[in-house]
């Protein structure tokens, strides 16, 4: 089977949604939450990362740390991209990848039956919004951007562990982190954390709580940017990002 | 069993008719049957509806026959990666269903397993549960998604045997074993056909009964 | 993988609703109304086979034609044992069997996944009362017999062609052929033919009729021992089997 | 997927708890693991909940579970090659849920997938719907049937990888990679351990993900 000319595909499914909106993005701002997202996995944790940042939160990972990458397209096991492409391994992207040994593959029922039924146990995605309720936006813009959920909406609705990573606010400095979001949902009160470069939130029984911020960043320095109403952990943490 | 299923390619083109529904395998277009898309677009197949992941990008998978006009409505879970499809429905010349991708697949299943639809949680509370009926099981919302068929279902495989069963490779599994349940007419374009006897029969992805005709895709 | 010991199961799943009442049968009735089944087989058919009498069919086949054997435990390709059982190769008694060239195994959900989705051209299944609304009942007789449904309601909800393949009356010479069946139903209007030792009926839009009787019967003999309206073809034929 | 799931008889015993509910994979005992239905025997685990196509025969597959009165219930499609399961229904001393093969299959499925349940016509018109909400979709009528899970799963494959990637040979596959999605705990009872690597990623039935421990069967 000859691959078919993929590297003029510019956007990959989940790419639309996870880099819309983050195009002058500081490299710093999306090491630190990659960074900070890998302190979340466990060792044998099943993982979706959407496309974009959080494609790189694998790379922070301790030493030694084994988790399994899920592709919506229908495997476990997915590895980067090692030596020559082969027929048929490809991301949820269509993008050459690598398999990992011990790798499965199945078809698209079996794909979501997974990530429906609760088997993987984190997935990281970019958001557009979250809001307070622990709903997440960002899968279209209405009037701009309408380039389908995929499997985006499966993912957030059944993974056991929805991680938003985003940059705080737009490039425009607008907050996205909402008492309410205004863009249409992707799902809702799915949300358990946010991590953004500035600040790390909690969402638990339906409580938005502050639980982490950057080095050098104040509370005030996060409610100034954040339109949800959320509260202070007991234990609030400066991140670590060592 | 002992049917040989092998057809030309001249043999194809009169299973297309303008106005029909059409399932396709593949993910990025990774799994699609290229000559069966070429064909469709070659002999000028007009307002078919087609169903499937996505709509690639304009020169991958189903891509070119949105560009060239063959395609009066897509049933899909994404369209961001070909600007083509978009532009058409803006401009109103492209019907576009998007439903999420777990859900298509159970459709499309439930389309060939005889069942009459499915609860799921997907899209409970979002602009997806619009139109739809609500059950409340144990204290959680479902929607009820309903049955997809097909006029024809096109899939890709690697291997076949003259009798149909089939082989995927790798990722391009994807859709292409549910289709396989859910069309009148399915035909497999395949990478290789062997005698019968020669797939293991715990080896074999989609069984012969459910696959109508094959084809040998052409060297590209 | 050893084989469990399965000769001392004596009655496999279908077998308990498809033998019963028919201890008594005359080995002639079985083989007329096998030899009368066949005819209904097509080159290419896919066909699930109740146990008991069903299972002669194949042998009434002309020769050349092909159908293939759906077994409901997970395969399609069921074959006649030839020499040595083989771990796993048992068809849906649980009793060894064989594989034909291109056979395919796979699991539960998709064995039913063809059953109920129509890809079972034809089922032929025993009875124990067919009525003439189309209502068959063949799976527990209260109080009696409650050996559970196996398969039988999906084959007989999900096959394209449902055929009953029994003798016309029981042991007791009581009419299997009802106005209305009295036993728990399997499956509701979903017979379409009904083949016995002395006639054949169609069941089509609701109508019950008579198409074919044994050679040397009258119609006046098929209504004694039918407790069924029907109606008579008016291009009704002596049972062909030859 | 580094991870070695293989462990020792010793170790599984103490995962049995009374009261449970068991799936068990097979089918008239075939693609049943004899050896954790053996342990959970030996043992002496009471008052489980048994799910799985059928109870075979006293002396086989889960037969001497029921036989020996580790069953509370059964939730099954047929119990009618094993007296023993009538005589202890009949007795009120065993409960018997009667569930269409086609029908559990699709429930178990729904528990591992997610699903909120199922419409399927499969019982409508009989006793099956008693007590059963009903939808007509496209004025055909189906039953709504509810998922199934378990605290445990107990399956038979033929070889596993270290990871618990499963395959099953032939027929004794059927209800076994359903199960591995619908319980808490999946434990895998394998004739055949190999290194991770060694399972062509195409020919996997159910993923490593899924199975929580594996154990090697007992030569018999």
């Amino acid at each position: 089977m000859k691959l078919p000319p993929r590297s003029r595909c510019s956007l990959p499914p989940e790419g639309a949604q996870a880099s819309l909106g983050r195009p002058g993005a500081r490299p710093e701002a999306k090491e630190v939450i990659a960074r900070r997202v890998a302190q979340e996995f466990q060792d044998g944790y099943v993982v979706n990362l959407g496309i974009g940042l959080p494609t790189l939160v694998p790379r922070y990972l301790p030493a030694g740390m084994h988790i399994t990458l899920q592709s919506e397209n229908g495997f476990l096991g997915l590895a980067p991209l090692e030596g020559e492409p082969l027929p048929g391994v490809v991301n949820a992207g269509g993008q050459p990848c690598g398999l990992m040994p011990g790798a499965a593959m199945f078809d698209s029922a079996m794909s979501f039956a997974l990530i429906r039924g609760g088997h993987v146990d984190v997935t990281v995605l970019g958001g557009l919004q979250v809001d307070e309720e622990g709903n997440l936006a960002n899968w279209m813009v209405p009037g701009k951007m309408v380039p389908g959920m995929g499997g985006a909406m499966d993912l957030v609705t059944g993974a056991r562990k929805v991680i938003v990573a985003m940059e705080h606010c737009t490039k425009e400095g607008e907050p996205r982190i909402l008492d309410r979001c205004t863009l249409p949902l992707t799902a809702k009160g799915r949300v358990a954390m946010v991590i953004t470069e500035l600040a790390v939130f909690r969402i638990t029984h339906g409580e938005f709580v502050l639980i982490e911020h950057a080095p050098g960043a104040t509370v005030n320095d996060v409610r100034a940017k954040t339109k949800a109403r959320f509260a202070v952990s007991d234990e609030l943490k400066t991140m670590n990002l060592g | 069993m002992a049917l040989d299923k092998q057809v030309d390619w001249s043999d194809v083109g009169p299973l297309f008719r303008d106005g029909i529904s059409v399932m396709f395998g593949g993910f990025m277009g990774v799994g699609t049957p290229d000559g069966l898309v070429s064909l469709l677009r070659e002999q000028g197949t007009k307002n078919l509806t087609l169903i499937g992941n996505d709509t690639a990008a304009p020169e991958t998978g189903v891509g070119p026959l949105i560009s060239d006009g063959h395609v009066k409505k897509v049933v899909v879970s994404h369209i961001g990666t070909n600007p083509v499809t978009g532009k058409k429905m803006i401009a109103g010349e492209l019907d576009v269903d998007l439903v999420p991708q777990g859900t298509l697949a159970e459709r499309i299943r439930c389309g060939g397993a005889g069942l009459g639809g499915v609860l799921t949680p997907t899209g409970v509370g979002t602009v997806v549960e619009e139109g739809k009926a609500k059950m409340v099981v144990d204290g959680k919302t479902f929607l009820v998604e309903l049955p997809l068929r097909a006029d024809v279902a096109i899939l890709k495989a690697k291997r076949a045997d003259r009798a149909g069963n089939l082989v995927y490779e790798r990722a391009a599994r994807n859709f292409n074993p549910i289709m396989a349940l859910a069309a009148d007419l399915v035909i497999a374009e395949v990478d290789e056909i062997v005698d019968v006897g020669e797939i293991d029969p715990d080896l074999v992805m989609t069984p012969a009964a459910l696959v109508d005709k094959i084809v040998l895709a052409r060297r590209q």
